[in-house]
């Protein structure tokens, strides 16, 4: 039976996979940033998980506005790091897991998940920054990768107790694979940013940390978090953070903090990194 | 954290309390409808080939979308809070900032009241504070 | 406010389409399925909707295997008539109404629907076939319309009770929209039918009226039919009646028949057409 | 009708009943991965264009397509029970035969063990009934 392992948390900066594609991880600016992932980069050496569930969010990438689903499964094969805008990232394709792609996309929506099955796309920063914070520079990645892809441009972005009770529907999902697989899911985005307007570059340490605090431990308070609530302490970029919530639904009633770490700012944005494991209650 | 908010507000609500944010837009049904052209022709922008062919001529590039005058300007003067107001969203004018080969955070600071070296400094020293920025109405 | 005021199922074969293209639809083999359209078109020439949210499967057309949406609702001010095979067929564009789709679609996921939004698509025999049997040839259409399309076509479909509870997210969307319009839902698809594999040519007379049936009065009792029942007692394209459910959900507790109307065959098909109006309920 | 069936079966439960209806073939994830370029190849002739090139030489248009040998096979034949084996999908499929010419009635009567007078007939008699059609492991 496939299950899931692990839970991680991670923003997932552009800035980040430059520095990674420039070599300047350890300079004076991105030195204590990748230092935070160091512990992470050795545990996903020990861990070997065999499939990463990626929640990530499309930044007006694969999806323009002709079409945009809340939240879309890649049950392809194969993905093609996209061009954004100065050519796509030098990172290997990520190979897909189709069997358990397909599986969780049909428990899903047998579940009452409104799912959109995706089949081709290029995936951007979002799911290929995470992988090299997690990895580094392999010339293949360790891991097959179903990228879940969630809509956090176009309001109204699904609420948190939607993207909570998904997470718990996956693990489900995952449980009833018949294949014996180590399955870990990430939650990436966030944490406080904002982009846009006079307001940009908000960012608010104590908020964030309260967000982490709440994710570790047996509450599902976060869930019942407003949107507003987000845009207002964290910035407008802030909502990312509820795709946070879908891998900690996907952990079960209680987790346990592995590891922690919190880094302002990285471009615009502040860097929380989070490793949860689930507690398994009686 | 307000952990136990209530049930979700009416969609009329909800739409309310976004508009409420100082210096902010969020990118609602309202500004996807105003801003779609803006947003497609940004799109347009993730290849190599229509990079290029809006570098050498970027009046005749623009002049290829149905977008009216007023936009057309904000997007030639790269004027990023013109074209929020104007129905834009930031990673779809983000493959405008990047074919013009500057960084997020140096585009995005053209939208506040500092320059980029000072928005840089703002951003080191912990970045703005959520204090008197959340809401218009309320002032805290 | 914007109000729900009546309902309509019917069947969207598109050899009704070529009827109406080809000026037959008065020979002995049409001539009995139009007759049944009769009533509803000058009761739909009374009633005079402003808006039709038209709930309806495309048939492979706007959506290819790339891209898969469980619940896409059209939030575009156009449509065009789709080339199917034989190109376009000979009919007005489909006007939207933009500002009630995105009212909808706004509701719809902070009301925890997980809908893929839609700015730009073609249109099939599944949409225009329905706006053909009600509203005969004119140069122009004269409602608007807000494409609804749900997936029946990829295994698992959405089951009957979300369609149902999504019928009546949708009643709740539509007053709480504070123009004054009269708005119909239509369920299109079906009845029973078999396009595919040597059991080809099903057809199910009492387990369409069975099903008729049970949408009238205030029993829900349908929205609990499960898929393989459809796929038994209808053929395989039966399955397109969940997609009437919606309808049957946005109609509130309890319906009353206006008119009602089957026949067997048109093409591969069992016609059947029901216009319901919602009662009101204490 | 069964009105109140039990809660919804898990996902195994649920696709090995759709693999219990005679002469039928569900068009589920297993399916719509094998068939994935046959459909998609079906979906390229909803232009005038492609029709007509694909009419001129259809052997070289499906040369162009990632579908093996035995597919390839079964399109140029017009073997829908072969291609529904494939992963073919019907709705897909039309596309195929609408550029045949052929109505959807003859081309899905190609699939039964009628010609497409007796399938005529059979559907002005009232249809293939359900009587015995119902389950391959019931028998009902
Ligand atoms: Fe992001
Ligand atoms: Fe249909």
């Amino acid at each position: 039976m496939a299950r899931i392992t692990a839970g991680v948390g991670s923003s997932h900066v552009p800035l980040l996979g430059v520095a990674v594609d420039q070599g300047k991880t350890e300079d004076d600016y991105f030195g204590p940033i990748f230092q935070g992932y160091e512990w992470t980069k050795r545990w996903e050496e020990e861990q070997k998980p065999d499939v990463v569930i990626l929640v990530f969010n499309d930044h007006a990438t694969a999806f323009d506005m002709k079409i945009v689903p809340t939240f879309a499964i890649g049950c392809g094969e194969r993905y093609k790091p996209a061009d954004e805008g100065w050519g796509p990232r030098p990172v290997p394709d990520v190979e897909g897991h189709a069997d358990l792609a397909w599986h969780i996309a049909q428990s899903l929506i047998l579940d009452e998940f409104d799912m959109t099955i995706i089949n081709e796309m290029d995936v951007d920063h979002g799911l290929t920054v995470p992988m090299s914070m997690m990895f580094g520079t392999p010339d293949r990645w360790p891991v097959k990768v179903i990228p879940f892809a969630v809509n956090v441009v176009t309001y109204p972005v699904p609420t948190g107790n939607r993207c909570w009770a998904i997470g718990e529907a996956i693990r489900r999902a995952v449980e009833s694979f018949p294949e014996d697989l180590n399955v870990q899911i990430w939650g990436t985005g966030g944490m406080s940013h904002q982009l846009q307007g006079p307001r940009a570059g908000l960012l608010n340490r104590e908020w964030d940390n309260q967000f982490m605090d709440a994710l570790i431990g047996d509450s599902d308070a976060a869930r019942r978090i407003p949107h507003i609530e987000y845009l207002r302490e964290t910035g407008s970029e802030g909502i990312e953070m509820v795709m946070w919530l879908i891998m900690r639904g996907a952990l079960g009633k209680e987790t346990r903090c592995l590891h922690r770490h919190y880094h302002i700012p990285c471009s615009n944005t502040a860097i929380g990194h989070l490793v949860l494991e689930p507690v398994e209650t009686g | 954290m307000t952990s136990d908010a209530g049930p979700t507000p009416d969609i009329h609500e909800y739409l309310a309390q976004l508009e409420d944010i100082p210096g902010t837009r969020i990118y609602t049904a309202a500004r996807a409808r105003r801003g779609y052209h803006i947003n497609q022709f940004a799109m347009s922008l993730m290849t190599e080939d229509n990079r290029a062919r809006f570098r050498a001529d970027e009046r005749a590039y623009l002049d290829e979308w149905p977008i009216d005058e007023a936009a057309k300007q904000a997007l030639l003067r790269r004027d990023y809070n013109a074209l929020l107001d104007l129905g834009g969203n930031i990673y779809f004018l983000s493959k405008l900032f990047s074919t013009d080969g500057i960084s997020f955070a140096e585009a995005v600071s053209t939208m506040t009241d500092m320059s980029f070296p000072e928005y840089r400094d703002m951003m080191l020293r912990g970045g703005r504070s959520a204090l008197g920025n959340r809401s218009i109405k309320g002032g805290y």
